[in-house]
């Protein structure tokens, strides 16, 4: 029997999609907006420090990062293909998608681990 | 290279699909084929909006359906026929339902069923007011699991071919590359359905141009009651789209200009608030029709660009009884005639509907020409006799379709020999005929379209709701015109692809052999009975005319129309009577 | 028969502006990579110190331009994202937009939720 | 009487090699859908205009076509909503032209009965299966399909890859397996679950905003990926035997 592998992928998609439209929005608004415009005064280092490294935050970062660059990987995969009418080069652009994600989520492993 | 089945099938609709199923299934080693000059589920059957009668309630019986489908039509009805419908209606409906048609059902899981003009119980199945859609679609993808079944989508049949008193096969137009093709079979099982479009005011789709009828007719097979041309009461005004009755059955009121049920000064009964089974709005629909016809005499209708109207009236359901019931007649008064029936009147007026008559079969299907069948709105059994009730015609299909499929793939099977060559040379000769009409007319004078239009105002005036000697024989006279002027016709398209012009012509042609039938034997029949009105002769007349009409086409084109008379069983003609 | 085939144009998405809106809220996953690489650099610029370099960066033109674009589409994504919710989780016996509106309010929630966590002093 | 401009694409294989536009001046009547322009047409003004049309009630599914841009149902649209015009009138997009308005839908003729679009059950012995409204509910709305194709002609993934099965399949693949009466998802799954099903779909939305019978074949297929999803872990984490 013949069964896609697709399922994997959509699952960490719509997985990285919830995440991201549920937590990306006020993080980002904070650490790109705020609070280099000064608009809400930004906490104290030895705050965000402690924060970081929390094994909780720790992990909902994680989550948050290769999640994401999985939602990114499959999406953009598949803009790749229609928006630009690519599909003639889908192993290829899948491998580099997927690839991408797996590097970024190593890497951000690394990244959290060693804060 | 001709092609060859066992058993080819003339139509898509509920009918073919039925018996096509039921040939798959009597003999797995037959190889039927259906033949549809529009994909199966786009025939007209999908227009179907009511429902479907077969007795399931506890306080009904089998007797009752039966009893209101012979009084109904008026005692011209093989009751025997009648008899075997009301017993296999229930099995066929219940078949549908295993096959996954979604009919509508009680709040326990049971099937609902609804009231309908001229039944005396509440006998009709329905799925919402989709119930052809439904019924059509669910045939047809169960149809898909039946892989041996071949399609011939979009082929145009124009020939039945015959031998020794034999029809060995058809030959058939692939629209969409002009291909012309003899398709050998050992039987042939016509499932074309009606031919509302010979008049101009219609519900019927514009594939309802009595193709099966005129195909048979000309291979030899007799029509059977072609005068009665059922008009439905509750069209709408312009495009001819049809209100179900089951918005009278649901509780719907018949309104004249001056707000006035009009039709208990008709012999329907007497109005009360909720509808009352085989009385006033729910009486039949011959009676409604021609109650209209009155009532626009007494200059109580209301004048519009087309033509009088009375209004229906559904205010007093309300929204949710409209919306669960009857949401497509409120989609489709919104989308057609922009007006909402929560809150507005709907203007309708009568409109041609359906066809009692058709070609001549017997209770099987089968007709007088050896391998012929037929079943759906184009053959004539008769269980419709002069009028046929609301929500039989949909079992009738099923019912007479399987019958048919049966009888055809036992014929099949008991048959010896195979067509001998003259019946290709037939083949080839219809090709080189059709070779020539699509190539022909080039300095025709006449348009089809032109044409047409005078044939269905032709029928309109002369064999309308009330027809007369007088207005009959003018029409005759001028269908003969017509016929003539049709050989005169020009074709624009000489295209082998997709040519609709050449359908429209070879459809156009149909036609006329179908309109000049009904007026032959609207002709003959000197009595009125059910949707057969002669205002020269108001009364009926069973001495002479408890019979059918069967038209045979004459090798002039005229038809020769003789009697037979009618099976009766257990109910011996009576008088009609709805209301009381 | 020799039917003709309908051309696709590369950019066919600008024929008709839904189609332009889908290819929007597609790149919008192009943002959310771009936030997870932003996001990884404050973690290891908290983590390593140099956190006030950081902020300086973040404070450039160019960056706060592409943080204001990266908003937009990621509000974009919510938006759609949300909208899309209710018709693949049909859960028996509640209505789609009262799945609609959970999803809403878990957005508000969490929101608050994580700036409170990240300002709590 | 005022009229309206109708452009109508015209493509007669063999004669043309690619599609030209005709105009034609028809009346403008307030009860006129495009049908009944292109009827006026072919009656009065050129016999060679080739199109479908069937039940003119929207129910037949025969008569779509692409009207300034978007696909409709020639019968359920009307001239006096494009009015002053004109109104361009094309071919659906996305299949082969077989001439003038006709298009080549025998793709999706041979992709139906793939998902197996009948009901895979054993019947009770006697009486029907029992379902109440509610259960009815479940499927119902994917069961009006009139397989009209503008969900096909309104999908850019189905014109960019013609293998994917559709919106209009997918539904009706979902509106037997989501019928209580039903137990062939697992039959169907093959085929509804391929990279070529439901997966392929992007979730462009554009089928369902074209569906003239509210089908709402993009939530179908979100709901069937959801569905498969669910169905693919459990292959995963439990052993085959161990299923149904
Ligand atoms: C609007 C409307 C509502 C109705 N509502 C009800 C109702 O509620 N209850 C009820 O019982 N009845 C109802 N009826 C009547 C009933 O629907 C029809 O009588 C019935 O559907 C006819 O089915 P059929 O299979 O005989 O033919 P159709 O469904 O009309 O099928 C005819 C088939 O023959 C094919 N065909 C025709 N000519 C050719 C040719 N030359 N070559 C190849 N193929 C050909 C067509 O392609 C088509 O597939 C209604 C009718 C109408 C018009
Ligand atoms: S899903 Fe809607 S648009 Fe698609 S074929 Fe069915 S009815 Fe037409
Ligand atoms: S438009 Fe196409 S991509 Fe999916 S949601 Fe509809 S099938
Ligand atoms: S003609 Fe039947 S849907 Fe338009």
């Amino acid at each position: 029997m013949k069964r896609s592998p697709e399922p994997l992928v959509w699952l960490a998609f719509s997985g990285g999609g919830m995440a991201a439209a549920l937590l990306v929005p006020v993080l980002l608004f904070l650490f790109g907006l705020a609070f280099p415009l000064g608009w809400i005064e930004p906490p104290s280092e030895e705050h965000l420090v402690a924060l970081v490294r929390h094994p909780i935050t720790k992990l909902v970062l994680f989550g948050l990062c290769a999640l994401g660059l999985f939602h990114f990987a499959h999406r953009f995969r598949y803009t790749l293909y229609d928006g630009l009418k690519l599909k003639r080069f889908a192993v290829l652009i899948a491998a580099v998608c997927y690839g991408a994600a797996v590097v970024g989520s190593v890497a951000s492993a690394i990244v959290l681990l060693s804060v | 290279m001709a092609q060859f089945h066992n058993v080819v099938i003339v139509g898509g609709g509920g009918a073919g699909l039925r018996a096509a199923v039921a040939v798959a299934e009597a003999n797995p080693l037959l190889s039927v084929a259906i033949v549809s000059k529009v994909y199966p589920m786009r025939s007209h059957t999908v227009s179907a909006e009511g429902g479907a009668a077969a007795v399931i309630a506890e306080d009904d019986s089998l007797d009752e359906h039966a009893y209101d489908t012979v009084s109904g039509g008026d005692w011209l009805v093989e009751q025997d026929a009648v008899e075997a419908f009301v017993q296999e209606a229930p099995r066929e409906l219940l078949r549908l339902e295993h096959q996954g048609c979604p009919w509508s059902r009680k709040p326990d899981g049971h099937i609902a069923v609804r009231a309908f003009g001229g039944m005396k119980k509440k006998r009709t199945w329905f799925a919402a007011d989709k119930t052809g859609f439904h019924l059509l679609h669910t045939l047809f993808q169960s149809a898909l699991s039946y892989p041996d079944i071949v399609r011939y989508d979009e082929w145009f049949v124009t020939k039945l071919l015959v031998d020794d008193g034999r029809v060995h096969g058809v030959v058939a137009i692939e629209l969409a590359t002009g291909r012309i093709e003899t398709i050998i079979a050992n039987a042939v099982i016509v499932c074309s359905g009606g031919c509302g479009r010979v008049f101009p005011f219609t519900t019927n789709a514009n594939i309802k141009t009595g193709d099966g009828m005129a195909l048979a007719y000309q291979a030899g097979a007799p029509l059977k009651d072609m005068e009665f041309v059922q008009y439905h009461p509750t069209g709408l005004p312009f495009t001819g789209i049809l209100i179900t009755e089951a918005t009278r059955a649901e509780g719907g009121w018949l309104l004249n200009k001056d707000g006035y049920r009009y039709l208990q000064d008709y012999d329907l009964g007497k109005p009360t608030p909720e509808p009352v089974l085989r009385s006033m709005e729910l009486g039949p629909r011959d009676r409604l029709s021609q109650a209209f016809m009155h009532e626009h005499a007494k200059g109580r209708t209301i004048e519009t660009p087309y033509g009088p109207i009375v209004h229906l009236d559904l205010r007093h359901l309300g929204a949710s009884v409209i919306d669960s019931k009857l949401p497509f007649v409120r989609e489709l008064c919104s989308k057609y005639q922009n007006i909402d029936p929560v809150k507005e009147l709907i203007p309708v007026r009568p409109v041609v509907h359906y066809m009692m008559g058709g070609i001549h079969t017997d209770i099987d299907g089968a007709t007088p020409l050896e391998g012929l069948y037929a079943a759906g709105e184009v053959a004539c059994v008769s269980i419709n006799g002069a009028n046929r009730l609301g929500s039989n015609s949909l079992p009738e299909l099923l019912v007479f379709g399987a019958r048919a499929g049966k009888a055809a793939a036992e014929y099949v099977q008991s048959l010896q020999t195979g067509p001998r060559s003259v019946v290709y040379k037939q083949g080839d000769d219809e090709e080189r005929r059709l070779r020539h009409e699509l190539g022909r007319h080039d300095d025709g004078t006449e348009r089809i379209a032109d044409i047409r239009t005078e044939m269905q105002s032709t029928m309109e005036e002369g064999a309308g709701i009330y027809r007369d000697g007088n207005s009959l024989e003018k029409a005759a006279v001028k269908l003969h015109e017509l016929r003539e002027r049709f050989e005169r016709a020009a074709i624009d398209d000489h295209s082998s692809t997709f040519n609709t012009e050449i359908v429209a012509m070879l459809e156009l042609s149909c036609m006329l052999d179908v309109a000049q039938s009904i007026v032959a034997c609207a002709l003959q029949r000197t009595e009125s009975r059910g949707a057969h009105q002669r205002t020269d002769h108001p009364m009926r007349d069973d001495e002479k005319f408890l019979a059918h009409s069967l038209v045979h086409r004459q090798p002039d084109g005229s038809g020769r129309v003789g009697y037979l008379p009618v099976t009766i069983t257990r109910w011996p003609p009576g008088e009609r009577v709805y209301g009381r | 028969m020799t039917a003709y085939r309908q051309h696709i144009p590369l950019f066919w998405w600008l024929r008709q502006w839904s189609y332009l809106v889908f290819v929007l809220r597609e790149l919008s996953s192009v943002f959310v990579a771009w936030f997870v690489v932003y996001l990884l650099m404050l973690v290891s610029a908290i983590g390593d110190g140099t956190y006030a370099d950081f902020q300086a960066w973040s404070g450039h033109g160019w960056v706060l331009v592409l943080n204001v674009v990266a908003l937009a589409f990621l509000l974009l994504h919510a938006v759609t994202w949300f909208a899309l919710a209710p018709r693949a989780m049909v859960v028996p016996h509640v209505p789609p937009w009262v799945v609609l509106v959970a999803h809403y309010l878990a957005w508000i929630v969490l929101s608050a939720g994580v700036a409170w966590v990240v300002l709590l002093r | 009487m005022s009229t309206i401009t109708m452009e109508v694409t015209r493509y007669r294989p063999g004669e043309d090699s690619e599609p030209t536009v005709q105009s034609y001046e028809v009346p403008l009547r307030k009860e006129w859908a495009v049908l009944d322009g292109l009827n006026h047409i072919k009656d009065h003004l050129d016999g060679t205009l080739s199109y479908r049309w069937s039940c003119r009630m929207g129910i037949c599914g025969s008569c779509g076509m692409t009207v300034n841009g978007r696909p409709v149902l020639s019968c359920a649209s009307f001239l006096v909503d494009y009015a002053p015009g004109p109104v361009r009138v094309e071919p659906l997009r996305n299949f082969p032209v077989i001439r003038d308005l006709v298009v080549d839908i025998s793709d999706f003729m041979e992709k139906l009965p793939r998902v197996k679009p009948w009901l895979i059950a054993d019947p009770p012995e006697e009486g029907e299966f029992l379902q109440t409204p509610e259960e009815m509910d479940e499927y119902k709305k994917y069961s009006m399909c009139i397989n009209c194709m503008l969900c096909y002609s309104a999908c850019p993934v189905y014109a960019l890859e013609p293998e994917f099965l559709g919106p209009a399949a997918i539904a009706l693949g979902q509106r037997y397996n989501l019928d209580s009466r039903d137990h062939g998802a697992e039959d169907r799954r093959d085929v509804l679950a391929s990279a070529e099903g439901a997966w392929a779909c992007t979730f462009v939305g554009e089928c369902s905003t074209a569906c003239p019978k509210g089908v709402d074949p993009a939530g179908a297929i979100q709901r069937y990926k959801l569905t498969a999803a669910v169905a693919a872990m459990k292959d995963f984490l439990m052993p085959r035997g161990a299923r149904r």
